[in-house]
């Protein structure tokens, strides 16, 4: 994923996500970035700075993106009185239903693989209104047909509260909606050099498929010079691996 | 009326067999010196409790034999990837996982800290952890009809234990911003501190102080260990993550091994250190 | 984004009709000059939340026939007595009295807090003031035999509205230790504060005042007063309780005429200085 | 209540009571002191100097002796964790059952008389094991049959979870224990002056009257000293004219 897309320009299939992702922030109030997602939080900055700073982003575990005063609750308090607007939820597994698994392949008492467990998903993905599923490996050891162990199920029964849920799904190869009727992804747009048929080959459960699917829009000119520039600067306090990757290097080409 | 001690075994020696334990996650106070200390003596059958999650601190004692039950939201060391001896112990089947979500270990702590008998919340309905938790139930929130709702059981830990920038004599603990050392003192029984320095004076005397201070009322113990969080650092100190000794202990760590050499020469062997 | 106001009234202005609103006690953070204000505007049919109780300005808004509903644990002038106007309005039955105790009303603000529907707590069972409570239930705790216990529901104030002694243009609001002020904050859904200083810098920068800041996240929309709590003080500043006038408020109180008075003089009569 | 016993020494009603309290709080390890209670917090004071400091006191609004660093919440907390062994509790009326009344004379919608509230009382009385109740008005004006609204229940059905509850109730006239079993004041001493009889004139409830019942004790010499010197100038911190009105003039004449 760290090289540049051949076909294109110089733009970096990183660079296209963090552009779409921040494209589905844009006039949010509040966003908040978990642990271990330099993608969604260079988006999130992305959205921030594109607002003139009226969007607020909480990066948890950083120290200059924490503006949290009470502890580790916090971000889940604030979650649940409806003050955080979108969040990013990923899984080692995630199904046609939307459901995420951060716990284990197998039996889960005596699984095949042990992930780290299912920090808050198992809350903030029924009380954030925009949940942004992403999982950087698309493949259909990942996007299965039914995960193994439901850290947060995708939807719920209609007395269960659930004022959130999935909004889309962002991979390495293409970007889901979510049709929240009838409960399944619809492919809405394919990374450059992906096809509608490449996208099939490569996920393991059923979504529909419109008539007619674009292409991931490139970022234009002012956004990547934003990310290049400022964004990067502010990611690399927190993912300074990341930055130096994505942007470094290619500001240094 | 705190007990300041001069040795950290001594305060080690207050961590008994089968004590449900709250553990700190990795960014907030991680009290490493001690539980070095914890395993040299060789203690067994701990309940780690993550608040939320935890980290390096709670594998070496799952790795070291300590642990019979992790209750947490996640294990993992962050950059360094899986937490190496807990996944391990979760595949050989000798440690019993209770998997949560973040806010219901806190939820559990604040009916703890409340004297409730529980809390309830939202979320977690349809999941596999609400399935595999036969301690939390689902009722009826009697505000509304047909609204089921989560009740988390209060979650009183036998020790709250963790590390801290500063505490005086009295036994007040400064923990600024990291509020969930102090819910996990207020729920636990006992809380075991250790401190980079013990300072002179009172640290409730000063109100930007106090503000972020534990009141010695919840501390039973405390002893000072300089750097007594490596290699995890300390909020809102110059001590910063050592980073190269984490990745030294992922790597070591993926093999039984690995770790026992680990042990034997960042635990065994710093015992005259500390 | 915080609204940094410059004018007193443009904040009272946000206090409409009807709202229910949660105060502090007298001993934490009252925003008295703006009390005055929305006072001088006329405001009419407020629910007060005393957190848990509350004095002087709840009885100064009462008096002033803004109130509708007082839902409190008690409404006292501490040491200068019973609350004269609070008296009055009860036995004319001018005000709904909703009364509470103390750990109830916290408990409600905490389920706010929490995103949850209600909290459960200890205490209450067989006392007039849960028999008077139809807006609290009795459930089984499920997780014993035969364990009644009280729910209290969620209870989320419009407002939270409070006096404190700093913040700066970020809207990071320092009330120190007084972290009732917090909870309200978080509970409500939008919250209003004065200020006796806005400061160049940011709160969140130092560790020491971080701990006792409430992020601009919760601060709807601010303003600078001094002396903005005045007769009471203000904890963790030189201002102290103006005790003579509270003497004096409990005595021209006693009487509707007087507390008329009262106003004409340091109320209305404060137009010009506010 | 100001004066000396007349046909006592010098000592002082308030310092009887103080010293009584105090004695029922000797090697507790925290006890709390409600607002506007000046007799139980110098008893509190007192227990603490006689522990060498290791019983702790807070008095609430207090800022020299609070501990507290939670907000308001955090004394009822404390108390439900049971962290907190004693408290004290009044009433505008107590009765025989030790029910307690804060709020209110007559119909509570359109009282009589309307007193603050409840306070906290519906919930320590519950959790706390030794409240000691305190009326320094003993009058059948006061202490009643029944009393008009019930702010906190004297005792609870079995069901109900209560660690906490009466532990003696002291007046200005005498001091009741409290028979838990059999849900009853029993009279333990009567203060200098008064009799067996004067107590029966001036209580509106039913209580229990042993065969032989003492007067209540005179503080010794050394206590005294304490109480007039460390304790007077400790209490006069939180209640100035307390301490001036009992020790200050005390000490002048």
């Amino acid at each position: 994923m760290s090289a540049t897309l051949s076909s294109q320009s110089d733009v970096r299939l990183e660079e296209i996500l963090i552009h779409t992702i921040a494209g589905m922030l844009d006039g949010l109030r509040h966003v908040a970035v978990g642990a271990s997602s330099p993608v969604p939080g260079a988006a999130a900055l992305l959205a921030r700075a594109r607002s003139g700073e009226r969007t607020r982003v909480s990066v948890l575990g950083s120290e200059d993106h924490n503006f949290f005063t009470d502890g580790g609750k916090e971000l889940f308090d604030c979650a649940g009185q409806g003050r955080i607007d979108a969040f990013f939820l990923s899984g080692a597994q995630i199904d046609g239903n939307a459901n995420i698994n951060l716990v284990s392949i197998g039996d889960p008492d005596l699984p095949k693989a042990r992930f780290p467990g299912s920090f808050g998903s198992g809350y903030l993905y029924y009380v954030v209104p925009r949940v942004i599923l992403f999982r950087l490996e698309h493949t259909k050891r990942t996007l299965v047909e039914q995960v193994d162990f439901i850290s947060a199920p995708g939807f719920s029964e209609p007395n269960v509260y659930r004022p959130g849920g999935p909004f889309a799904m962002i991979t390495d190869r293409c970007l889901f909606d979510v049709d929240k009727e009838r409960r399944r992804f619809v492919l809405k747009s394919v990374h450059p050099g992906e096809t509608v048929e490449s996208i099939a080959e490569n996920t393991g459960f059923d979504y529909d498929v419109p008539a007619e699917v674009p292409t991931t829009p490139l970022p234009d000119a002012e956004t990547l010079a934003l990310m290049r520039g400022r964004i990067a600067g502010e990611i690399a306090e927190i993912y300074p691996g990341f930055a130096k990757r994505v942007f470094g290097l290619e500001k240094a080409a | 009326m705190t007990e300041l001690l001069t040795d950290l075994d001594a305060l080690a020696a207050k961590v008994r067999d089968g004590a449900k334990i709250a553990l700190p996650p990795d960014y907030s106070g991680c009290a490493n010196a001690l539980w070095r200390a914890v395993i040299r003596r060789g203690v067994k059958d701990l309940h780690l409790i993550g608040v939320p999650v935890f980290g390096y601190h709670g594998d070496l004692l799952i790795g070291a034999g300590c642990v019979a039950v992790a209750e947490t939201s996640a294990v993992t060391l962050g950059e360094h990837g899986l937490a190496p001896r807990f996944t391990a112990a979760v595949k050989a089947g000798s440690i019993t996982v209770k998997d949560a979500t973040c806010p219901a270990i806190h939820a559990g702590l604040q009916a703890a800290e409340r004297g409730a008998p529980f809390s309830v919340m939202r979320g977690l309905i349809g999941s596999d952890i609400l399935a595999r938790r036969d301690d939390w139930k689902v009722i009826d929130n009697p505000f509304a009809e047909n609204d089921p709702v989560v009740a988390i059981p209060a979650l009183t830990p036998d020790l709250a234990v963790f590390h801290a920038a500063k505490a005086d004599r009295h036994g007040n603990v400064w923990i600024g911003v990291r509020r969930e050392l102090m819910v996990m003192a207020h729920a636990a029984r006992d809380t075991l501190v250790t401190v980079e320095e013990i300072v002179d004076g009172d640290l409730m005397a000063d109100p930007a102080t106090k503000a972020g201070t534990i009141p010695g009322l919840y501390v039973t113990a405390m002893v000072e260990a300089k750097r007594g969080s490596w290699p995890q650092g300390l909020p809102a100190t110059d001590l910063a993550v050592d980073q190269a000794h984490l990745a030294r202990y992922a790597e070591m760590a993926r093999t039984e091994e690995g770790f026992a050499a680990y042990l034997a020469e960042f635990v065994v062997g710093r015992e005259a250190a500390e």
